[in-house]
């Protein structure tokens, strides 16, 4: 794993509500084209620090670095902007749209059409239309939703909404991609298929924070995993010694119970 | 636009198109416009001179109507708003046909109807509004019987000496007609060394003025005076009383409808006094006393209210006059009873009714001069003084 | 086969003052044409980026106003020194009359947008009644209640044929038809492009949109500023066809009658506005001889709360639906939300 | 100096039913969460209906005034009954075009019924206003303002001491829980609304005689409802009552020393400032009621 400079860094991160403190001095990084996985029981705050990092949620202290630049203060499309893009749990489509619409939406930030061109029907506009189409195909065909092009995205079963979302996250054009748990609720066909579309996402060199329940999918794709607990880390490394580690057993799986 | 919903789209326009193409004939009847505030701040007036037109209608119907064919009004609401009364007037041209119009009751609304007579070259007939613009402006499709402010102050002037006022107060309704009065009886006011203090204006259906009333209550001026519709003026004198103004108050405009003052504003009313261009009180006052009483008893039988009667008798005057223009013009043509207009003379409720040239040569405006009265209001009846 | 379509339906509308000689339909068509380029602007707000906005007639009177104003002159003194205006050209005064329009679309977008829900509508209900307010007490730049009458029409100083000026029916309703169709093409360019689809996406999930990097206030703002300076300009084409402007022009009641243009018609459609525009336009004038204005809105009033509850939609969708069902049933019938991509690139 | 005292009595005068226009408001826009174009029309209605019970049915003006809220209790109950029951759920937008529907319904039914001109109401008290010092005031606004006062004490102790009141700040806070303990959500909204629409019946009744009655009455008070809504917080009843006498204040002292003609502006300025500065409206406990 070379030690480069880190391409995200999260530096004593606290956030809290009132009383809660829902995040105690966070600190971990994320390397260049690493797949790291964030776990940790439910209310341990992984949402809370997904939201921290992408803008949506401002942390009460401490400061997020991506590629060196702090995020603190900027807005969430602007995190977006600089290739740090998130997806959803629950809402991860735009469901009165079709598919392909919605990958063309997340297209956005690449399309170069301007207000005057696109009113004066100028003819860049109608060359980068097709060329963001084209584009669009691309990424259905990496995701492997195409056939459903013309369906509309509320109207997809389950994991091919799940991997619309991603599709879009794609089409946002990421360095980093943050994925909220997104095998929860898939059966074991469809995460298999999120598997190989994980590995080849890797493939491109993109940089994976993943959030995720699933224990075994978190250690087969994970290079690295960070375990959270009451807002702190308690653990880091790789999946193997996490597996192994007492204090994460203790912390998930309550007292006697070895991990499997 | 896709395929199928154009198709909708055409044919809705086309069906309702179709409708209004086949309107009926018209049948043997002249017909002539209305225009008048039927909603809105001046809702009261207008439907009291409406009123008054339909008497005025059906008399000279009973009486074998005018070249032998009957009178048909036709009556629209301008809203009391100025681009309403615009495109009323232009669909009563238009649409309607009426060859001679009569309107639109304030200043802001006739002046609004102006440039459409001049467009489609068709006369009207104005019965109230008093900013003297309307008759200076050069609109020579325009017919006045109701006196402009300049006239009602020159005509107020005569009654100001047994008045001896030292300072007058304004306080007037935010349009042509209330700042026209302002203008014209502050310069009238000036010329008889009559100082003016405060000139406080009102929005057209603003109801709260104790805000302007207090400011007025601590001028040192001896004389208020008031110039608005009924319904505001109502208001005026009950939130005058309710401050305490002891101020000798004076409205203008002869729309204030006396009786209902004191229907509505009770004891405030007394020690009023109003400028009436119509004294029903007293029909001998009036220059045709038998036509006058004959007027009032058809008011009452329709069972109209009393106090509409100073307000009526504009419509009634006005629709005579028309009718003495449409039977000189000998056809129902709006070129000839234009033409007809200036040579028409009778006698109306409010006094002798004949056009004489005002405004900028070869384009006169037509205006007749009426009685003026200066009635007061002691414990609950009007009194009206030997002028 | 779509273009074509347009195409003939444009051209049916073209034709219109040849076989329609009655001047008081032309009239009617002239202010239906103003009310429907009014109702497209406010669809861009309205059903595009799904923010009800009830201060549009804000926009239209402000156009109207700012046309008049530029084209008669005026002289104003503010805080002491005075601004005197001479007349300019009508078609200098409809750009002007719209840019101000536009200019108030940005400033009012920037400060309402920083609210969301019930306040947005409460604060763009206030932006048009604080307008309307003022129109009636500056007395000496707007003359208040005495309006400012005698407007100049349009009148445009051609090479060839010198000074045409637009008095008659036909002329208006051309240049009515003319702008409507420049209105009507620019909301369609708009919405199938790359910005309409970030607006779409904000009125779909703003969350979702914003984590793809959408600036939710830029494209809010943007679309703000373009629907109010359509607003202006059918606002100014008001102005020097009626030739008369008063404070009324602001009354909440225009707003409604655009709101239900749109919301009867089929918000987010581009159909929807002219097919609502159309029905509110004609349907008064044929009603004018059996029920009073008083009844019709009453049945105005209840059309609006059954379309909302029973075609929640608008009458576009659902007859489009209808005849879908009918010829092809299409895959997935969608919404008329974007144009069908699909067919544009498909593999 | 008495010029500001006399307007400093207009003022707290008419802040009374000001606040009963705010209170009726904050309550429906505050638990409901709906934009109510029809409470101007609940107001021209109770001012409509003290007008009918007075002066055609020649009942006596103390007891109309009760009459008339009752009756702008019924027809709250009917409006919420039969237009927002269905739309339960259904997003802010939506009820808003439907209020906007009854609005228009409502206005143009009472244009029919009682025709364009506007109608003046006899009362029983005298013209002669009370005088005290250099201030004079009428006594029919005396009792305007001590019937109002009446009512928002009755509110605020229905709202806060009673078992509805309770229920209706649990629904406030958070209907889904609200629910789980046994409250009746769809009954406690139908009381609200009612409650909410006689409050403004009640603020038509008494300014009805003070003023005129006439169809339009109604959309300015709206408006300035709102104004007081959002100048008191969302649904807090206090800031409500505050936000009454601050509007009535600011608008007497605009008119009175600034121009009478932006009287009306005051109220919507007042929107546009403090939406823009603190949306959660001045008196910050806004999302809880009472």
């Amino acid at each position: 794993m070379t030690m480069s400079m880190p391409e995200l860094s999260v530096e004593h991160i606290s956030v809290t509500f009132g009383g809660l403190v829902a995040i105690a001095d966070l600190n971990f990084t994320v390397a260049k084209g690493e797949t790291v996985g964030l776990i940790g029981s439910n209310g341990a705050g992984k949402t809370t620090a997904f939201n921290v990092i992408t803008g949506f949620q401002r942390p009460t202290e401490g400061i997020v670095r991506f590629r060196e630049r702090p995020l603190n203060g900027l807005k969430p499309h602007q995190v977006a902007s600089l290739g740090l893009v998130r997806t959803f749990q629950r809402t991860s489509v735009f469901p009165n749209n079709t598919v392909l619409e919605n990958v063309l939406i997340g297209l956005h930030r690449s399309g170069r059409s301007t207000f005057w061109g696109t009113l004066l029907a100028w003819p860049g506009v109608a060359a980068a239309e097709r060329a963001m189409t084209e584009r669009a195909w691309e990424i259905l065909n990496l995701v492997g939703i195409e056939r459903r092009a013309s369906e509309l995205g509320g109207a997809l079963p389950y994991g091919d909404q799940r991997l619309l979302g991603v599709a879009l996250a794609l089409a946002a054009n990421p360095s980093m991609l943050l994925l909220d748990e997104p095998v929860s609720g898939m059966n074991a066909v469809e995460t298999a298929r999120f598997v190989r579309l994980l590995e080849a996402i890797r493939g491109l060199g993109i940089t994976i924070l993943l959030v995720e329940h699933d224990m075994p999918l978190v250690m087969g794709v994970c290079d690295r995993v960070v375990v959270l607990n009451q807002g702190r880390v308690i653990a880091e490394g790789q999946p193997a010694a996490i597996q192994r580690n007492p204090d994460v057993i203790r912390a998930y799986l309550g007292q006697g119970a070895a991990c499997a | 636009m896709t395929r199928r919903t154009s198709g909708v789209a055409g044919l809705a326009v086309a069906l309702l198109i179709g409708a209004l193409a086949a309107r009926p004939e018209a049948q043997q009847t002249i017909k002539v416009g209305v225009i008048q505030p039927l909603t809105g701040a001046f809702a009261a007036s207008g439907t009291y001179v409406s009123n008054g037109a339909r008497i005025a209608a059906d008399e000279i119907n009973a009486a074998g109507g005018v070249l032998g064919r009957k009178i048909e009004l036709v009556v629209e609401d301008n809203k009391s708003n100025p681009t309403e009364a615009a495109s009323v007037a232009e669909k009563l041209i238009v649409r309607d046909k009426v060859p001679v119009l009569m309107g639109a009751w304030g200043s802001s609304l006739t002046l609004a109807v102006m440039p459409k007579l001049m467009e489609y070259q068709v006369p009207m007939l104005v019965e109230t509004s008093s900013s003297d613009k309307i008759t200076t402006i050069g609109n020579p499709f325009v017919f006045r019987i109701s006196p402009p402010s300049s006239v009602e102050a020159t005509g107020f002037a005569r009654m100001i000496d047994q008045l001896k006022i030292g300072k007058a107060d304004f306080l007037v309704v935010n349009n042509d007609w209330g700042l026209g009065t302002a203008d014209q009886f502050t310069r009238m006011f000036k010329a008889h060394n009559i100082k003016v203090g405060l000139v406080e204006n009102m929005a057209q259906n603003a109801q709260d003025m104790s805000a302007q009333l207090a400011k007025i209550k601590a001028s040192d001026a001896d004389t208020l005076i008031v110039t608005t519709a009924v319904e505001q003026l109502t208001l005026v004198f009950k939130q005058a009383a309710a401050l305490g103004l002891k101020r000798r108050i004076i409205t203008t405009g002869g729309s204030q409808v006396p009786d209902q003052l004191i229907e509505q504003a009770g004891g405030a009313a007394n020690g009023t006094s109003h400028i009436a261009f119509f004294a029903p009180w007293n029909p001998d006052l009036s220059a045709d006393p038998a036509r006058a009483r004959a007027f009032i008893a058809e008011w009452k039988k329709r069972g109209y209210a009393f106090a509409g009667l100073t307000e009526s008798f504009r419509g009634y005057d006005g629709i005579r006059t028309i009718a003495a223009a449409i039977t000189k013009a000998g056809k129902p043509d709006a070129a000839a009873i234009r033409t007809a207009f200036w040579t028409v003379e009778l006698t109306g409720l409010g006094g002798k009714i004949k056009f004489n040239k005002v405004g900028p040569a070869g384009m006169e405006s037509g205006q007749s001069i009426c009685d003026i009265f200066l009635v007061r209001i002691e414990n609950g009846k009007v009194v009206v003084p030997k002028a | 086969m779509r273009r074509a379509l347009s195409y003939a339906w444009l051209l049916a509308l073209f034709t219109v003052p040849i076989w329609l000689q009655d001047q008081y339909l032309l009239h009617v068509a002239i202010v239906t044409g103003i009310f429907i380029i009014a109702a497209m602007s406010l669809n861009l707000l309205l059903g595009y980026t799904g923010q009800l906005s009830l201060g549009h007639v804000g926009f239209f009177g402000i156009g109207a106003y700012a046309s008049a104003l530029a084209a008669v002159g005026f002289d104003v003194d503010v805080f002491g020194h005075t601004f005197v205006h001479d007349p300019w050209p009508v078609p200098a005064a409809f750009a002007i009359g719209t840019a101000v329009a536009g200019l108030c679309g940005y400033l009012i977008g920037k400060l309402s947008f920083r609210v969301r829900g019930a306040y947005f509508v409460i604060v763009t209900v206030s932006f048009a009644e604080v307008v309307r307010i003022v129109a009636v007490n500056w007395v000496d730049l707007t003359q208040g209640p005495l309006a400012v009458t005698n407007i100049p029409p349009f009148a445009f100083a051609l090479p060839a044929i010198g000074r045409y000026t637009l008095y008659s029916k036909v002329s208006n309703y051309y240049l009515v038809l003319l702008v409507a169709t420049a209105a009507y093409v620019t909301i369609k360019r708009l919405v199938g492009s790359r910005i309409g689809r970030a607006m779409i996406a904000l009125r779909e999930n703003e969350q979702l949109a914003v984590s793809v990097g959408i600036d939710v206030t830029r494209y809010l703002v943007l679309a703000a500023v373009v629907s109010a300076a359509m607003a202006g300009a059918a606002g100014s084409l008001y102005a020097h066809y009626i030739r008369i402007v008063d404070p009324d022009i602001f009354v909440f009641l225009y707003t409604v009658t655009m709101v239900i243009m749109v919301i009867t018609g089929g918000k987010g459609t581009l159909a929807g506005p002219i097919v609502g525009g159309l029905i509110f336009g004609f349907v008064p004038v044929v009603g004018r001889s059996f029920a009073s204005p008083e009844v019709q809105w009453i049945l105005y009033g209840g059309l609006m709360i059954l379309v909302v509850f029973l075609l929640p939609q608008g009458i576009t969708p659902a007859v489009r639906r209808l005849a879908a069902a009918r010829i092809a049933p299409r895959p997935n019938g969608n919404l008329d939300v974007l144009p069908d991509a699909s067919q544009a690139g498909g593999r | 100096m008495d010029q500001l005292l006399q307007h400093l009595v207009n003022a707290v005068v008419l802040g009374g039913t000001y606040a009963l226009l705010g209170i009726g408001l904050t309550l429906i826009f505050g638990i409901m969460r709906v934009v109510n174009f029809t409470h101007g029309e609940l107001y021209a209605f109770g001012a409509y209906a003290v007008y009918w019970f007075v002066a055609t049915s020649g009942v006596n003006f103390f007891l109309a005034i009760p009459l008339a809220i009752a009756a702008g209790l019924l027809l709250g109950a009917a409006v919420e009954y039969l237009l927002l029951r269905p739309m339960r759920g259904a997003d802010i937008d939506t009820t808003m075009l439907v209020m906007i529907g009854a609005w228009i319904v409502m206005q143009n039914s009472e244009m029919i019924v009682w025709g364009g001109v506007a109608k003046s109401i006899t009362t029983p008290f005298p013209e002669s206003p009370l005088v005290v010092g250099p201030v004079s005031v009428s006594w029919l606004r005396l009792f305007a303002l001590g019937f109002a006062l009446l009512l928002i004490a009755g509110t605020y102790v229905l709202i806060n001491r009673t078992k509805l009141g309770k229920a209706m700040r649990a629904t406030f806070q958070d209907s889904d829980t609200a629910a789980l303990m046994g409250v009746n959500i769809r009954a406690i909204h139908t009381a609200t609304f009612a409650i909410g629409s006689g409050l403004a019946a009640a603020a038509g009744a008494l300014l009805g005689p003070v003023f005129l009655v006439e169809p339009t009455m109604g959309d300015l008070a709206s408006l300035k409802a709102f104004a007081i809504v959002i100048l008191g917080g969302l649904g807090n009843v206090t800031g409500a009552t505050i936000g009454g006498f601050a509007l009535a204040l600011v608008e007497e002292m605009g008119a009175g020393y600034v121009s009478s003609g932006y009287r009306d502006a005051m109220g919507f300025a007042i929107i546009i400032v403090v939406l823009l500065i603190k949306p959660t409206g001045l008196f910050a406990r806004a999302e809880r009621v009472g």
